[in-house]
């Protein structure tokens, strides 16, 4: 068997891999991905939490956050092909018309 | 060192190499496959704590349908290497270091509190059956879920309307 | 020694057993080629293969040397890991895919080794079987983008919207069958269909129909075969996907396909056709003897064709062939422990086969769909029709309970 | 299906009416209109005589019913709870009856004014406040109805919002209730301080074993009866808080005459009625209540005198009126005040409508300076009038004669200056057959003093003059109740009232029989000598003469409103300009938005170079406030992990 706390060590390491990629991407979709992995992430603590409580709650969270993250790609990719076609590039330091 | 562990452990490591290699990667395909990597991995651990139906959801939906709209985002505007800007001096000095707290934070608390230490361990328990989690969700959970499906219905609509060209 | 096997038969034997399917489905898809060229050809009126080897028999082998031997060039800076990833990917998703599949209703224990026919029996297969062809994209996707050629991008964009597209409807037309059951278990799905003890008419294909139409539909969609081999047309896209590939990498593709033909027919074949399950009342025994007797006049008709035919080598091999079926046919008669045991397994491979020949059959008469039709035909019928179906099914089973 | 058991239907229906009409009646023609005002109204009268019927049949036993709670709050209820007694009754039936015909009437006199639904809507709605007040069970509940009704005159005195008196009318009736209003909850507040709640039944019962305060004690009894008393002056009426009615005539006429004279403003005598268990407890608001009342009812009287408008004349009347009631209950004769309810609720609306008539044949003319010698062209209204004013004149046999003898009986044999209060009723009574006698002269008889060529003089149509026979008849017989009274046979309404109000008999007066002839026969001399006045001044043509001295104090109302406006309104209005709006308003709260208005762009103006535009910057802002909030919430874990629980 395997402590709950591994499982919750590795999610906090995927998460802040996460957030380095959120940051240090420049392409606009790889910045998605981050944030996908983060919620991946997340979902791996519920998932070891409601193990490890023997409560099934944390798995239908784990599904309403899969459901909500892919209804997310859907918009935020309609998004990006929009902004590409806008601005011809993908890199978000390039999309910085939200300024003074 | 049993062998539960030795497969978490391999999963595991899969797992960081895949989310290491999101990072690293300058092609975005690169960066989306090691990340269908890491959540097969994750799939793995699913399975390994027992819970089976998520398992599967994680590969179907996320593995088979969001991964593959990436990838397929990433064909249809042909993103090529990302360059390297640095125009935001904030993100080049202060991200990692501060990446780094947040985790390290994150990381401490869960080492540091007694709670998590005094968790039983996460193995296949008898009770997420797919019948029990389904029961919660169409009894207890059943308004959240109808909202989620009114959500996806809205989030069609907005995909549809953003990715038509305008004429 | 004894001892060894008993500690480690866990890891033993589902290797032994993951061998044996490999060789037989590598065979199998082999002589499912040779099976389709000829069929088209008796479709086209032709003779089709038959240099090498009696009646083109020995063509598979031909094939599979051909593609060893033949040079691999690689097209100039194509991205080479999603280059190499993608056939071995798609592959090995194909192969892992058949894992889940219960072949016959016998359970045994090997060295105090409980297992079954079939490589794993969990029991969620179904789900699995899912999870893995939802993977199956990539392999398309990955290739046709990675050689670096218009044709095979447009490709590689096609198959992969339109496999995400059909399997919608394909996963939500087992839901109706999946309500029957209750259950996400191949094995159970079968055992379930079997309740009633009343053969045929308690399979699921009857409640079903429209489940099973497009379920069979969707599935011959999402294995890229004709009327929906559009990431292949070689009319519009040389040949889609693979046009960059060669050799054995080229055969990967081809094996995966064949393979997933023979998944998705097991796969129909379990879930609305009874699995292993005679299509006869268990009451009706002398039905056990049907396999002798579909097996010996087979068995004669191959000696008879054998001693008249053109060539030496057929002369000498085809009567072998045809005695060993007749023997083992026989053999089956005379040992009634062996002919209830392979029952299951006869039964199941006969409407496999059926399936395997009707996806040649339709690939000999159907024309390809247009683009346009194919997405509009998948999203506006398909999937609205298999919606229906769930709802439908779900009404009459709660009718079913209260009252 | 027994109405008793589902007593919420007789409010309910005008609402409904209202409900309709307010919210779809704006596109719908008249007749679709007022069907459905009268429907409503028709069928809750209806519905009221049978809830009286089964009452009586049920042997006149107490009802009260809790329909659903309201509020509840700790060991406070106040629920929508409907009470049926004798008192209930006759409440009832004069609203639900006269409010009927008064809707009949409207559908002729309001056939061609703007705004007919809003009219009928605002009608209906007076009607469902109206009888919540009468049929609660609860302070709290008749508060409601005491609010809705206030407001209801409020719209409707304003109906005509295009004129500037209107609204003012209207605004002044608001707030001069107001006052009444506040002093009524306050009375409320100290009730349930008391008794811990507001429950009639409850209230009376635990009040009627309390030992009773003497006279000039002020205990709790008395305090709360005082201000329920003064609330009691803002809806009725009574000094000092009469001022809002005149001008009040404002409104349509068949407003005034519902409301102003037969419903709304005897609310303020039902409260008294109603807690009459707890006046009977506070002798010295009893004869407050008898003083103020007197005091009005000649006060008012003396106004009315000199008044040229008809409508003006009918006010101070009612207002004067209003004041015999209160002195009825304030001596303790409350079946004789509620007597002079009904009776009043009658003839009062009887001359308002035949006034509305007689307006409506002027064409709108108001000022019985310009009219005379109608008598031959509006027979109809003519003889109406004459009935209802012979009624309250008082003379045998209309109704007033004998409500208004029953009050003056019982003033007169009141212990603490009984006579003094019987001179000044008496008194009042004379101006009143005077000033009533003055305006049936000068509308009726006498020369013409309008221009014939423009006004065309004519009787009103028949949906306007049937309700006008109707309360005639009734003005005449209404009284009759208590005839028999006369030779020593019985009462029949203080009989029928003597459950719900205790017996109106004054005790302990020797041959009371042969008294009430006596003073009886006083009224009809004190009556005759204000006819006969009356005729002395205005039977031959008079012109108009130029007031002076007393006539011109009466006539501009003693100055009262010039008073109160110098007074109150004055004061109160520098105040709000100079102290509220100059310094409050304008330097505090505008100060303070503004001041945050600036410090925020100030605070902006600083921060904004924050706004680089690149989204990796903002990212890292979102890591940093993710670095916080982690930071909070792992804290408490933190500390015992990072210092080893050293703190």
């Amino acid at each position: 068997m395997i402590p709950t706390n591994y499982y919750l060590l590795l999610s906090a390491i995927l998460f802040g891999l996460g957030i380095v990629a959120f940051v240090f991407k420049r392409n606009i979709i790889t910045i998605f991905m981050a944030i996908e992995l983060m919620l991946n992430a997340v979902n791996l603590a519920f998932v070891a939490f409601s193990q490890a409580l023997g409560k099934p709650d944390g798995e239908v969270f784990v599904l309403f956050v899969v459901i909500v993250a892919a209804a997310e790609a859907a918009v935020g990719l309609g998004i990006i092909i929009l902004t590409a076609r806008n601005r011809r590039s993908l890199n978000v330091e390039n999309v910085n018309l939200l300024k003074l | 060192m049993n062998a539960a562990l030795a497969i978490f452990f391999v999963l595991a490591v899969i797992a960081v190499f895949g989310a290491i290699s999101l990072i690293v990667q300058r092609h975005p395909i690169h960066s989306a496959l090691s990340l269908i990597l890491v959540m097969v991995a994750l799939a793995g651990l699913y399975l390994l704590m027992g819970a089976e139906f998520v398992a599967a959801v994680q590969i179907i939906v996320y593995g088979g349908a969001v991964m593959v709209l990436f990838i397929f985002v990433i064909m249809l505007l042909n993103a090529g290497e990302e360059e390297r800007t640095n125009f935001s001096r904030l993100a080049l000095y202060a991200g990692i270091p501060l990446a780094v707290a947040v985790t390290g934070l994150i990381a401490a608390s869960i080492v540091g509190s007694k709670a998590a230490a005094a968790l039983p361990a996460a193995g296949p328990g008898t009770l997420t059956s797919t019948r029990t989690l389904s029961t919660l969700l169409f009894t207890e959970f059943v308004y959240p879920f109808e909202l989620t499906s009114f959500l996806i219905l809205v989030a069609i609509l907005g995909a549809i309307v953003l990715a038509q060209r305008e004429n | 020694m004894n001892a060894f096997l008993t500690n480690y038969a866990f890891l033993i034997v589902p290797i032994v057993k993951i061998a044996i399917l490999v060789l037989i489905v590598l065979t199998v898809d082999a002589y499912l080629t040779w099976l389709e060229r000829k069929v088209i050809a008796h479709i086209q009126a032709r003779w089709g293969p038959h240099r090498t080897g009696p009646h083109g028999l020995l063509q598979p082998l031909a094939d599979g040397v051909k593609f060893i031997f033949k040079e691999d060039p690689m097209p100039a800076n194509v991205d080479k890991v999603a280059y190499f990833l993608a056939p071995f990917l798609t592959l090995m998703l194909a192969m892992t895919s058949l894992a889940v599949i219960p072949f016959g209703p016998q359970r045994f224990t090997v060295w105090g080794y409980q297992t079954s026919l079939g490589i794993a029996d969990v029991n969620i297969s179904l789900l699995v079987l899912f999870a893995i062809t939802a993977l199956a994209v990539y392999g398309v996707a990955l290739a046709g983008w990675a050689s670096n050629n218009k044709f095979s991008l447009l490709g590689g964009l096609r198959s992969s919207a339109q496999m995400i597209s059909y399997e919608l409807a394909l996963t939500l037309s087992v839901v109706g069958v999946l309500l029957i059951a209750g259950d996400f278990s191949l094995r159970n799905i079968v055992e379930q269909q079997a309740g009633s003890g009343k053969g045929l008419l308690g399979w699921n294909v009857f409640p079903q129909i429209i489940g099973f139409l497009c379920f069979f539909i969707a599935a011959i969609a999402e294995t890229n075969r004709v009327p929906f081999d559009l990431p292949e047309a070689e009319s519009e896209l040389v040949a889609g996907f693979h046009t960059e590939y060669a050799s054995m990498k080229f055969a990967m593709f081809f094996i995966a396909e064949y393979t997933n033909m023979i998944t998705a027919s097991c796969l129909a074949t379990i879930l609305f056709f009874g699995g292993w399950l005679s299509p006869f009342p268990e009451s009706w025994t002398f039905t056990h003897y049907l396999p002798s007797v579909f097996m010996i006049p087979f068995g004669l008709w191959v000696i008879f064709d054998g001693v008249r035919y053109e060539n030496m080598f057929g002369r000498l091999l085809l009567p072998v062939v045809g005695a060993v079926i007749t023997a083992i046919a026989a053999a089956l008669i005379v040992f009634p422990v062996a002919n209830d045991a392979i029952q299951g397994v006869f039964w199941f491979l006969a409407k496999v086969f059926a399936f395997l020949f009707v996806y040649i059959w339709m690939r000999g008469t159907l024309p390809r769909f247009r683009y346009d039709q194919l997405m509009s035909f998948g999203w506006k019928f398909l999937l609205p029709v298999s919606i229906a179906n769930v709802i439908l099914t779900s009404v009459v089973i709660l009718w079913r309970m209260h009252g | 299906m027994p109405i008793l058991e589902h007593l919420w239907i007789i409010p309910l229906l005008p609402l409904l009416g209202a409900a309709t009409n307010g919210l779809l009646g704006w596109k719908w023609p008249n007749k679709l209109v007022h069907s459905v005002a009268l429907t409503a109204t028709g069928l809750s009268f209806l519905s009221a005589l049978e809830a009286v019927r089964e009452f009586v049949a049920s042997g006149q036993q107490f009802f009260r019913k809790e329909f659903f709670d309201w509020i509840v709050a700790g060991t406070f209820r106040a629920g929508f709870d409907l009470q049926f007694d004798e008192l209930t009754v006759v409440m009832v039936l004069v609203v639900t009856g006269v409010g009927f015909l008064i809707h009949i009437y409207s559908t002729g006199y309001m056939a061609h004014e703007e705004g007919y639904y809003r009219f009928f809507s605002y009608l209906n709605l007076f009607m469902f406040f109206m009888l919540t007040l009468v049929l609660a069970a609860n302070f709290v509940l008749l508060f409601v109805g005491w609010e809705g009704v206030g407001l209801c005159s409020y719209l409707l005195i304003g109906f005509y919002f295009l004129r500037k008196s209107a609204t003012d009318a209207g605004n002044k009736a608001f707030i001069v209730n107001r006052i009444g209003d506040f002093a009524f909850m306050l009375g409320m507040f100290l009730l349930f301080r008391t008794f811990h709640t507001l429950d009639f039944a409850a209230i009376f019962g635990q009040a009627g074993p309390i030992e009773r305060d003497t006279l000039g004690q002020f205990g709790v009894m008395t305090v709360a009866c005082i201000l329920l008393f003064v609330g009691a002056t803002g809806k009725s009426a009574q000094i000092p808080l009469y001022v809002w009615l005149p001008d009040a005539m404002e409104g349509p006429t068949p407003v005034s005459a519902l409301i102003h004279a037969a419903t709304m403003v005897t609310a303020g005598v039902y409260v008294v009625a109603r807690s009459h268990v707890l006046f009977q407890h506070a002798p010295t608001a009893m004869y407050i209540v008898a003083i103020i009342g007197c005091a009005t009812a000649f006060f008012a009287a003396t106004i009315g005198l000199v008044q040229s408008d008809i409508k003006k004349v009918l006010a101070y009347s009612t207002v004067s009126q209003l004041g015999y009631m209160f002195l009825g209950c304030g001596v303790g004769a409350f079946s004789a005040g509620i007597f002079h309810l009904m009776t009043h609720a009658f003839f009062k609306a009887l001359l308002f409508l035949s006034a509305g008539s007689v307006i409506h044949a002027m064409g709108g003319e108001q000022d019985m300076w310009k009219m005379g010698g109608l008598w031959s062209k509006i027979k109809v209204t003519a003889i109406c009038m004459l009935f209802g004013t012979i009624a309250i004149a008082g003379f045998f046999p209309f109704a007033a004669f004998f409500s208004k003898d029953a009050i003056l009986f019982a003033a007169f044999n009141s212990e603490h200056g009984g006579k003094g209060l019987y001179a000044v009723g008496l008194l009042a009574a004379v101006l009143t057959s005077f000033y009533m006698f003055r305006l049936v002269w000068l509308t009726f008889f006498g020369a013409k003093r309008y221009d014939e060529h423009h006004v065309h003089v004519h009787e009103s149509p028949w949906n306007m003059t049937v309700p006008l026979m109707i309360l005639a008849f009734l003005s005449l017989t209404g009284g009759w109740l208590a005839l028999p009274a006369l030779w020593g046979g019985k009462d029949y309404f203080s009989e029928f009232l003597a459950p719900a109000l205790g017996s109106g008999e004054v005790a302990g007066v020797a041959n009371a029989h042969s008294l009430e002839l006596k003073l009886s026969g006083v009224a009809m001399v004190a009556a005759t000598v204000g006819l006969l006045v009356a005729w002395r001044m205005y039977a031959k043509d008079v012109k108009q003469g130029k007031s002076e001295g007393l006539h011109k104090l009466l006539y501009h109302k003693y100055y009262v409103d010039e008073l109160y406006h110098a007074l109150v309104v004055g004061p109160l209005v520098w105040l709000s300009r100079n102290a509220l709006w100059k310094v409050v308003d304008v330097g505090m709260i505008d100060g303070t938005v503004n001041g945050i208005a600036t410090g925020t762009t100030a605070a902006g103006d600083t921060v904004r170079h924050q706004q680089s535009g690149n989204t990796r910057s903002y990212a890292v802002w979102v890591l940093v406030g993710a670095l916080l909030l982690f930071a909070l919430i792992f804290w408490p874990i933190l500390r015992p992990a990072l210092f080893g629980g050293v703190w």
